[in-house]
């Protein structure tokens, strides 16, 4: 991806596209659908972008890839971006699509489990990924602990060949692989819903290109938010992107996420409801942040402030 | 004076001493020969062994996969895993190449001087221990929108040490006398290399590219795994990764079938050539023949 | 011939051998050696020679004809000197001369005094821990000769042992060698290209003919045992010489001829 | 008859030939020398490249960081990472030491019969060419409740084809002539293989470690990306992974050096096992002399 | 002494070396060789025959005294058949012995009608396509001395050459020798265990005596040349070898009584 010419981005003309690479934190999913549909539907093109998305990966890292200028912008996570902060990156969230993190915890069926609580004590397939994420608050809230961790490499079978563990997911995948694969309904906690409040697939870019060029920032915010609408409305263009990405998508698993997305609020609940879509509040990182000092990710006297900008956001599409 | 002595008939005249034509065997005599049965009737035992543990325990399908299962998965999914197949193979041999070539100038060069081996050796170790996924990012950076070219990178790091270690290893290994000779002869640096060293580096360095060949194409699924692709030019790795994601696990496994195949494929070839290339003087290449 | 088919140890009938490549080593070779006999093989270089041994060895297969031994367990029981000295290069002089009794398990004090008995025969006393590498040519060869000595084999193999010693070292181990022969009574197949050794040595020579190898004349050499240095010096000993010499000449010309 | 003849005085008696003591240097005086301070000259010089490459071109540390930095780092963390490399070593030696015996006994097993080798070794690439990602779950499950265990099963996999590659070249490489020698005298299967091929491979499986040690290290690296749990157990993957979650990148950095540094370290002490068994006798190991 | 300090193409000046290991194998060895000559030493086995032939070619160094020649270049231009043969196993016959033409850049094809006359020269046409290990012994050796035969180098080294061979190919090869070496005049240093042939050829015969290796005696052979095959049989010609086998012998006890 290359940085934009700033010259060329005040006055964008049909032909002089600034070019802008955005990096996933996957392949190509319906939790991605909205910059996917922004691409195929020209949305970016009116805002004077030429976004190229890059999938991520299981072990690919977005943050040195931004800071790299490999990519322009990045699907952060609220965690990740304090993290930044406190060792001094210079990397800013410019806006939040989910409102709720669609991280899952997955138990069987009559096992008696019925919220978090429940699963103290019990294997758990989590990913290494979580320990500084919604592990730590597991523990602190419901005083999970460290022997009860599995290493999870993304693939349900092992969940489905014993009764008594749990595991991980993500709220429009891996329930339905089980109901598919193991042909029941699986028991699915919403971490979002018992008080894990991060912002999750946000939008991240160096502080540089915030300070330089608030215009392009702008610019691929309002894009990605009405990519956004337009996904929730109609996916279909959006979708054949997805699966030209990653053949493996299937239709079903689309629909089944888009289905997920909006029954559970991701994009649209709380702020959003009002503000729509890409909102973020002062409050809600102060929130966050202080409740995950608690559990002792991190330090209490991190400028938590940095790592966010209500900058452009909240306004009115342009 | 000798009292009695017994002369052997005169024999009758043979024209030259070496006539006798050793039999060649045909390219599909060779191909139903016991060489080539063995293996293959051993890997059927392995695959009905396989089946039936399976099928007794009845594990799913989603847990281990019997390979009828496979197979099957395997056919029905030819379309999309073959041109995955044809890309991880892409940068298996590209990065292969990358290793034999840089291996061989790298261990040439260790062979000229005990002090430039004594003093780069152990960092050639380096590029062995340091886990790939830690340094992608850098070398996708460095690579900016070359991706291939990244995959190629990782992929050729991890098949660069074996063949440094076993040619340095192999160059160093030259018999005594030989090198005595070549001193006398006033060989240059050059000749001593090329008609000397080399050639008694060969077994170890064919050895080691045994060993490489294995590890480029292990290279290059874990290169994808860290330098992430998908879409159009996505290799075996993604198709395994995205398998598993969707619990397909015995597509999974036809991904692994392939790449082991291709392993297997990769290996017999090296094997091949290392027997034509040794099969005029190397103990490890000739039968013991009295 | 010495030996009737009732009293030997083994024949040779017909045997031809053809290596892989195609060169004919040997062709219709009939030889029959009686049990506790010397026989000393001459012949041009590459005629032959070792390839017998080695088939009487049996490391490899005659390609034609047989060796038939009367009693086959003594084709287990042999001893042999190769032509090059063979030794173990990670081994030392003592553990590469006492291997022999090693693999047929005697005990370590025994091995070991047997094995030093022999190195100081073959005069390497004070080498026992030096390692072949350190060896001067001649010392190698006597190391592979102490092998061979280690044991008490039925048969004895020696391919050139002692062409790369000097004179003097040569004929100590000439008289050490027929002393030990006497003793114990082993059948000894000598191959040498001193016609002077094979005279002294044995009690039949065979002469071999080149391209195709093959067996060309028998000389016995009547002259009875012990034979000491004044044999060496008799009318008797330069005659036999003399008749091998010229064996060996009609056999190359009719090489040559072919 | 000889006219004239010019003898030499004789000499004065001396009384054994082997006499003169090659004085052994001392441990510090090794330590001292040439071949000790070159590779940790070339090391220093590297680093000092690198600090100034990262000065000169002012690459912020969290893409890549100075070695005065990473130091630093590593000084500050030491306590925890101290732990997690003792761990990962754990990995590493078990693995490598299962490698070693697993990988010598099944080449030893492919030189007992050529039928067994051609039958078998190509399946022996599998193992090798098996994206240990793929395979982990199972593994896991196998091993159920024993993180450890499974850590070093997947270390293993990566370890093992290198030996019984280089070993399986290497008994196949005896000396005909030896050979026969043995076959002369009737050794059996287990005397062929202990006096003659093992010391025979010796140099080959020697190669064999080399490559394997840096395997099993970096075996137990991925190991712990695939299948670790972290927690208190957490060996250095772990803290690779968290640093690289929680972008502490020079903490990354002192962790990746840390396994470089156990690779070099693991490299060197092979190296110094090598030589020494085949100092005897082995051309890759003794100084031309004459 | 036949060479004078002002006629000759190298001097050992108390030349001593001692292996790495302890072992004296050579003693203030003091040896002038003129332009030309051919000289050649005899010892007991392992009294530092080829240790003296690896100084002079300077494969490795003296540990006292010093080797000097008269012009330095000389000292490059040496051929060296090894008491082993020495032969590149990879490589055939022909490529093995037209190596030093090969190393010194002749053209290809004046270096195969070179090579292929030595090869005829030692018995081996027909063989320039075989690998050394379908030689015998006494062919690989031939090959070696094919190769050192094919340049034309001031000084020719050659440690035991024909003691793999039959006496015809030995005798045949001895006057080979001799004949080149009068129609190139090199200078020769020939170590041999045969004193027959060392008087044959040689203008001059050094005997060594071992334990700790050092030149005992010199003998000049102070025959005309040509010699031929009657020289061999001449009352001089016998007189010549008892001299050196005598000086052998009290080289030998001299060493025995230290
Ligand atoms: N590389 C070596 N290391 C240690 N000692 C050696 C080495 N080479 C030779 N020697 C010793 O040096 C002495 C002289 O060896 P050298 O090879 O010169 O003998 P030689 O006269 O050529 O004997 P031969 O006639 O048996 O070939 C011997 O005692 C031998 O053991
Ligand atoms: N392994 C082999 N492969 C092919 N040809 C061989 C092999 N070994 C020997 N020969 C050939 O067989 C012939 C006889 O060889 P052999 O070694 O028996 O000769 P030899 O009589 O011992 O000669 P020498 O006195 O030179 O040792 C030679 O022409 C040789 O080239
Ligand atoms: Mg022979
Ligand atoms: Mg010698």
């Amino acid at each position: 991806g290359q940085s934009p010419d700033p010259a060329a981005s005040d006055a964008p003309t049909a032909k002089t596209l600034d070019q802008v690479t955005y990096g996933t934190n996957w392949y190509a999913q319906a939790e991605h659908g909205g910059f996917y549909q922004a691409v195929a539907t020209g949305i970016y093109e009116e805002h004077g972008l030429d976004v190229t998305i890059q999938m991520g990966g299981p072990q690919t890292n977005g943050t040195q890839l931004l800071m790299s200028g490999t990519l322009d912008f990045f699907m952060g996570y609220a965690t990740d971006v304090i993290k930044g902060v406190e060792e001094g990156i210079p990397k800013i969230t410019v806006a939040a699509m989910f409102q709720k993190d669609p991280q899952v915890l997955i138990a069987h069926p009559d096992q008696g489990i019925e919220s978090l609580a429940d699963l103290k004590g019990r294997p758990i397939y989590v990913s290494a990924a979580a320990n500084n994420t919604y592990w730590p608050f597991l523990k602190s809230k419901y005083g999970f602990t460290d022997d009860q961790k599995r290493p999870y490499n993304f693939t349900v079978g092992p969940f489905l060949a014993d009764k008594n563990v749990a595991q991980q997911g993500y709220l429009s995948s891996e329930p339905l692989k089980i109901e598919q694969e193991g042909g029941f309904e699986p028991v699915v906690l919403l971490l979002a819903d018992s008080g894990y409040n991060p912002y999750a697939t946000t939008i991240e870019t160096r502080r540089e290109i915030v300070e330089s060029n608030p215009d392009l920032v702008q610019r691929f915010v309002d894009a990605s938010i009405k990519g956004w609408y337009s996904y929730l409305e109609n996916p279909e263009p959006g979708n054949a992107l997805i699966q030209e990405a990653n053949p493996e998508m299937s239709s079903e698993q689309i629909a089944y996420g888009i289905a997920k997305l909006k029954e559970h609020g991701i994009l649209l609940s709380g702020d959003a409801l009002e503000q729509g879509i890409g909102v973020m509040t002062a409050e809600r990182w102060q929130d966050f942040f202080e409740f995950m000092v608690g559990a002792g990710v991190f330090k209490a006297d991190t400028d938590y402030t940095q790592a966010f900008t209500l900058d452009f956001i909240g306004k009115p599409l342009g | 004076m000798p009292t009695s002595q017994k002369t052997a008939p005169r024999p009758t005249p043979t024209p030259a001493p070496r006539l006798m034509q050793t039999s060649d065997p045909t390219a599909w005599q060779r191909l139903r020969s016991p060489e080539v049965l063995a293996p293959i009737v051993v890997g059927i035992c392995i695959l009905v062994a396989w089946e039936l543990f399976v099928r007794i325990t009845g594990l799913p399908p989603y847990l281990l996969p019997g390979p009828l299962l496979v197979l099957k998965t395997l056919g029905e999914e030819w379309n999309t895993l073959l041109p995955s197949l044809l890309i991880t193979l892409q940068i298996t041999i590209c990065a292969f190449l990358a290793a034999v070539v840089s291996g061989l100038f790298i261990a040439v060069l260790f062979s000229q001087s005990k002090w430039i081996e004594r003093s780069f050796f152990p960092y050639a170790v380096i590029l062995q221990t340091t886990p790939i996924a830690a340094i992608a990012p850098l070398i996708i950076m460095w690579m900016r929108n070359n991706t291939f070219g990244a995959l190629v990178v990782c992929a050729w790091i991890v098949a660069f040490f074996p063949i440094v270690s076993n040619t340095t290893l192999g160059l160093n290994s030259v018999d005594h006398n030989l090198a005595n000779l070549f001193k006398l002869y006033n060989a240059s640096r050059w000749q001593t290399l090329w008609y000397l060293r080399l050639p008694s580096a060969l077994p170890y360095f064919l050895g080691g590219l045994k060993i490489s060949g294995g590890l480029s194409l292990i290279g290059a699924v874990v290169a994808e795994f860290v330098a992430g692709t998908g879409g159009a030019k996505a290799g075996l790795a993604y198709q395994i990764l995205m398998s598993s994601y969707n619990l397909q696990i015995p597509r999974m496994f036809a991904a692994l079938l392939l790449i082991t195949l291709s392993g297997v494929g990769i290996f017999v070839l090296l094997t091949i050539l290392s027997n034509t290339l040794l099969k005029h003087w190397h103990e490890s290449a000739i039968k013991l023949e009295n | 011939m010495i030996s009737t088919t009732s009293n030997r140890v083994l024949e040779l009938q017909q045997v031809g051998k053809v290596y892989r490549n195609g060169t004919i080593a040997l062709q219709d070779a009939n030889l029959a050696i009686a049990p506790g006999e010397f026989v000393s093989l001459v012949g041009a270089s590459g005629c032959g020679k070792s390839t017998i041994l080695r088939l009487i060895a049996g490391l490899g297969q005659p390609s034609t004809g047989n060796i038939h031994w009367d009693r086959p367990e003594q084709a287990q029981d042999l001893a042999f000197v190769f032509q090059d000295a063979a030794l173990m290069p990670w081994a030392t002089v003592l553990d590469n001369v006492r291997l022999p009794l090693t693999l047929n398990k005697t005990k370590p004090n025994q091995a070991r005094a047997t094995a030093q008995d022999v190195i100081n025969l073959v005069g390497l006393a004070g080498f026992e821990s030096a390692y072949p590498r350190e060896l001067s040519g001649g010392m190698r060869m006597r190391v592979s000769i102490a092998r061979s000595l280690v044991t008490t084999p039925q048969v004895l193999l020696m391919d050139e042992p002692f062409g790369a010693l000097d004179e003097m070292t040569r004929s100590k181990l000439n008289s050490d060698l027929l002393h030990l022969w006497q003793q114990k009574r082993w059948t000894v197949v000598f191959v040498t290209h001193n016609i002077y050794e094979a005279v002294y040595l044995s009690q039949r020579v065979v002469v071999m003919a080149p391209r195709p190898g093959r067996i060309h004349a028998e000389i016995p050499i009547d002259a009875p045992y012990p034979r000491d240095e004044d044999f060496r010096t008799s009318p008797e000993y330069i005659n036999h010489c003399r008749a091998v010499a010229a064996q060996l000449h009609t056999a190359m010309q009719d090489a040559e001829s072919l």
